[in-house]
């Protein structure tokens, strides 16, 4: 927790700023594989995650904030999923969905899966399940939202 | 005939040719030219000795019924039958990249489901799981394969 | 590309990232303006290797990698599997499984559909369709999960039986969804063909002639499309295919509508078929007494059988060797999108963008499926 | 007794000079303030509209019913790094999102918003040729649209620039065409046929009824001017990624995004005072403001239930549609227009 000297100003200008981030989150349109499938449910009529402001999905990374990795990270994609990633401009985050996307999954005894995605780019939420209900990645996306408000730096 | 096809009953009640490699291509003319105009797919097993190459074809006079032919690889090369199903095209390509069989006379041999540089043929009974290969990628979005942990991921 | 021409063209690279391609396809175009001259597919993006880790697991274990493949259409994908290692095992389904095991994968076949319906529309530029059919596969994922527990990637059947009996309250379930669903499904219809604007955007786009489809091994509501009539649950019945009354719909126009038709007239024969199924299911068992849970990972199978069914996107099958080990030998998988989209550089000469992105859309294309 | 004076007034202790200085100043940064606003609650109408279209809720967490979330999208914006890709052409890339912008803005001042009330016209400035300005000025936005694609070395982006010019050019000229027989319209009644004004005052009848056709062309150009869909095939998502905007981020994004809406707002405003009477209505003097607002909104529901149902023409279909079928049908509409002019009906 960091508020700096100049006190109040600072301190309310800061959270005015976070509440823009973390009630804004645009998810980056990026679907993988079978969790994929459940994001597009997430951003469908049953859960609909436009209400917590996740509504806009950018189809280019540099207007998205958040990187839902939906689906297993195969060793072949893991390059281009870095530089997805470091083409996003901050402050940027990323959620973990699926055990695939956490450590390999029900694929991790074989030899092209990444062991977790967290090996290529730092996750901040992780959303386990396989693969995960909607409800579960909109239980992730109001953990993000709450990590941003929060000020928990990466 | 110029070549002798042995026919055996699969578990399953299919009809079963088997084949010497060396008149593979021959048979497959000859079985396009009664009508086997389906293709369905390409597999090999590995059974350590030898490579055992199967070919499912469709008939589609004939509902589609469906003809098995198997020959045995031994030294890891084999007649391509590109010229006669474009859909074997991408199935020896993918057979390359896992059984490392090399079709003779395909037109665009390269890995197809891993990337290029991959060591090793992942399908074989041979390969060594336990040694992780690392990928990672240069500016011009071309592979890198390595077993260096910190070269990739 | 001849001598030095290609100079001329624009390299574009279109994914593994991509809002069109479905998952992770990477498309390296050569354009000509807006013209596309050559498309190469990339694919491997996705490659999990199952096919390997099947072997590493017991017979009743690999179902889950068999969920994973076609993950929209999951229930298809086990009864794919389970078509090959039931034969394999000797272990034959008893008559109610094999009616319950129709319902599902019919209930899956219009789920998968739906979910192609809501893309295509999304690749064409349609916003809406999208939400009132995943509105409508929510509902089949709700019967999902009351037989199975879980909403997409099931795990519903086992080797010899399934996982759960139907009960009443499924069967009601069922039936509500039917009552409500081919209304829903003729105003979405409509919705695309009666647009001017969609008509022109698909009729005649990709003509596909018979004869190149199936040289390129193409099947399902793609092969349909173009004249056709190949369907293995007609040409080859497996389960109790051969006791229900449906057709299987075919077109002449061969182009990306015809397809889309094909498809919608597929989810009307689904229900259908659902609809004498829950008529029709006896009592029964619904589970091999062979295939005790307690002895499922000690089932041994020698020999080696393909197994064709039908999944939603084509001809799906399923070489499987045994060795008389607890353990499968070899598994491979005819993946029919990998088939299906080995067509796209054929298709998708001398158009434009936004023709390849009608026609890849048009393919059905899950991931999971091509690259295993 | 128009807001400007009243502005005028409050400064008069100025001198008559400066007072009206300032006051020009001032309403102009009112529009500006009107116009962001505007499309700011366009952009939340929008996603509620959309929402309720597809069976969902929208925005409703963040302030009472989601009012504030294009609030908080705009403060997330603001703070967002902006990327900027190597091998751009430098000027270029960072006036384009500008221009959008600047047009934009710049098109509200010139609008005639009719009198509200105390303040009297809100209108800001008078020139006998607002309409020639007006067009000048929102054919200023394309440019940054296209400079956009071409600037940010990306060939998504040039791909989308160059869509955008083969679109602009092929609906700009049926466009003019049934801009020009309002003109001629309006010219048969009021002697300064080329002021929005004037354009307004000669609409006893709305020129919706005597001229269908021209509006059918002039809010069909509107909506691709528009770039939204089923005219977006300059940031075509499926095809394009986000076309001539693909390089953009941050608060240049921004821009661009105020841009399209404001353009969709923008356009339905300029069709209500083309076609639609504008301000005229029961009890102008107090309400005219009221009646254009009502007018305008009525057509941006419209374009918006379009976006939303109407999947994206292809750029050829488009440009064939442009000249081969609005052309004529935009010649058409012009001789229609001569006539009824001549006859005395307009």
């Amino acid at each position: 927790m960091k508020t700096g000297d100049t006190g109040f100003v600072t301190t309310t200008l800061e959270t005015a700023l976070e509440w823009g981030r973390s009630n804004s989150i645009w998810p980056f349109t990026f679907g993988l594989a079978c969790c994929a499938i459940e994001m597009m449910a997430t951003q469908a009529s049953r859960l609909d995650i436009s209400r917590f402001g996740s509504e806009v999905f950018r189809n280019s990374p540099r207007q998205s904030d958040l990187m839902i990795v939906s689906g297993t990270v195969t060793k072949k994609m893991a390059p281009r999923l870095k530089r997805l990633y470091d083409e996003m401009p901050y402050p940027k985050y990323v959620i973990a969905m699926g055990v695939c996307v956490i450590q390999g999954g029900p694929y991790n005894q074989g030899y092209s899966v990444v062991m977790g995605v967290d090996r290529v780019v730092p996750v901040d939420v992780y959303v386990p399940g396989c693969p995960p209900t909607p409800e579960a990645l909109t239980h992730g996306i109001m953990l993000l939202q709450e990590k941003i408000r929060n000020r928990e730096e990466k | 005939m110029s070549y002798e096809v042995r026919e055996e009953a699969g578990k399953d009640g299919r009809k079963i040719l088997r084949i010497p490699k060396e008149n593979l291509l021959e048979l497959m003319k000859d079985l396009k030219g009664q009508g086997y105009d389906h293709l369905a797919l390409i597999t090999a097993v590995d059974y350590r000795d030898r490579i055992e190459l199967v070919y499912h074809l469709e008939r589609s006079s004939t509902n589609f019924e469906i003809l098995t032919v198997k020959t045995d690889v031994n030294d890891s090369t084999v007649d391509s039958v590109t010229s006669l199903w474009e859909s074997a095209n991408w199935d020896e390509r993918e057979q390359y990249d896992m059984m490392g069989l090399v079709f003779r006379g395909h037109p665009d041999l390269k890995r197809i489901l891993l990337p290029e540089g991959w060591v090793g043929y992942p399908l074989r009974k041979d390969y060594d799981l336990s040694k992780t290969q690392y990928v990672n990628m240069d500016d011009e979005g071309n592979d890198r394969v390595s077993f260096d942990p910190g070269d990739g991921w | 590309m001849e001598n030095g021409l290609e100079k001329k063209y624009i390299e574009l690279n279109m994914g593994p990232q991509h809002p069109s391609t479905h998952g992770v396809l990477r498309l390296k175009l050569l354009l000509d303006g807006e013209t596309v001259k050559h498309v190469e597919p990339v694919i491997g993006y996705l490659h999990r290797n199952a096919e390997k880790i099947c072997e590493l697991d017991y017979y009743c274990d690999s179902l889950i990698y068999f969920d994973r493949m076609d993950y929209v259409a999951a229930m298809n994908m086990e009864i794919g599997y389970l078509e090959a290692a039931e034969k394999l095992l000797a272990i034959e389904p008893t008559e109610r499984v094999k009616w319950i095991r129709v319902v599902m994968a019919e209930l899956g076949r219009i789920a998968s559909h739906l979910v192609w319906a809501g893309a295509f529309g999304l690749d064409l530029g349609m916003l809406t369709p999208f939400f009132y059919f995943f509105e409508e596969r929510e509902k089949i994922l709700n019967i999902f999960t009351e037989v199975s527990g879980s909403r997409q990637e099931t795990n519903y059947m086992s080797i010899g039986g399934v996982y759960q009996d139907f009960n009443d309250k499924i069967i009601y379930k069922i039936r509500e969804f039917l009552k409500q669903f081919p209304k829903k499904l003729e105003e979405a219809y409509s919705l695309f063909v009666k647009n001017d604007i969609f008509i022109s955007r698909t009729k005649g786009i990709g003509i596909l002639e018979p004869e190149v489809a199936l040289s390129y091994g193409v099947t399902g509501p793609m092969l349909r499309a173009s004249g056709v009539p190949y369907d293995v649950r007609k040409d080859a019945p497996y389960l109790v295919y051969d006791k229900l009354n449906f057709d299987i719909p075919i077109s002449k126009g061969k182009d990306v509508l015809s397809r889309f038709i094909v498809r919608f007239e597929e989810m009307r024969q689904s229900v259908k078929i659902v609809q004498q199924a829950l008529d029709k299911i006896p009592d029964g068992p619904y589970f091999n007494p062979k295939a005790k849970k307690s002895l499922m990972i000690r089932l041994r199978g020698e020999g080696d059988v393909y197994a064709r069914t039908e999944s939603p996107k084509g001809e799906f099958g399923v070489h499987l060797i045994g060795d008389g080990t607890v353990k499968p030998y070899r598994v491979h998988v005819r993946s029919p999108s990998f088939k299906n989209l080995s067509i796209l550089p054929y298709l998708s000469r001398d158009v434009l963008i936004a023709d390849m992105v009608a026609i890849s859309g048009s393919i059905d294309l899950v991931f999971g499926e091509v690259d295993r | 007794m128009n807001l400007l004076t009243r502005i005028a007034d409050i400064f008069g202790f100025l001198g008559h000079f400066p007072a009206y200085a300032i006051a020009y100043i001032v309403e102009t940064l009112i529009v500006i303030i009107f116009g962001t606003v505007a499309v700011a609650g366009m952009v939340y109408l929008f996603r509620k509209y959309m929402a309720r279209v597809q069976i969902r809720i929208g925005p409703n967490r963040v302030g009472k019913f989601g009012l504030l979330q294009v609030m908080a999208d705009g403060l997330k914006l603001f703070q967002k790094e902006s990327i900027m890709p190597s091998g751009r052409d430098d000027l270029a890339y960072k006036v384009a999102p500008v221009m959008v912008f600047i047009g934009l803005m710049m098109g509200f001042v010139f609008i005639p918003y009719g009198p509200l009330a105390w303040f009297g016209s809100l209108t800001v400035t008078h020139s006998d040729v607002s309409l020639v300005i007006l067009f000048a000025l929102i054919a200023i936005m394309p440019i940054g649209e296209i400079l956009s694609g071409i600037a940010s070395n990306n060939k998504y982006a040039m791909l989308g620039a160059l869509r955008g010019v083969a679109k602009d050019i092929s609906f700009e000229v049926p466009m003019m065409l049934s801009i020009l027989s309002v003109v001629v319209m309006a010219s048969a009644n009021v002697t300064n046929p080329l002021d929005l004004n004037g354009i307004i005052q000669a609409q006893s009848i709305p020129f919706i009824i005597l001229e269908p056709l021209g509006f059918i062309i002039f809010f069909i150009s509107m909506i691709a001017r528009a770039s939204q869909s089923p005219f977006d095939m300059g940031e075509s998502d499926s095809e394009l990624v986000t076309g001539n905007t693909t390089e953009y981020s941050g608060l240049r994004f921004g821009m661009f995004y105020l841009g399209l809406f404001g353009t969709i707002f923008l356009g339905s405003m300029i069709v209500s005072i083309m076609y639609l009477g504008g301000y005229n209505g029961p009890e102008v003097g107090y309400l005219g403001f009221v009646w254009l607002l009502i007018k305008t909104m009525i057509l941006v529901v419209i374009t918006l239930t379009v976006w939303l149902s109407m999947p994206r023409v292809r750029i050829d279909k488009f440009v064939n549609f442009g000249w081969k079928i609005l052309l004529p049908l935009s010649f058409i509409q012009l001789i229609a227009a001569g006539f009824l002019t001549l006859g005395g009906i307009a």
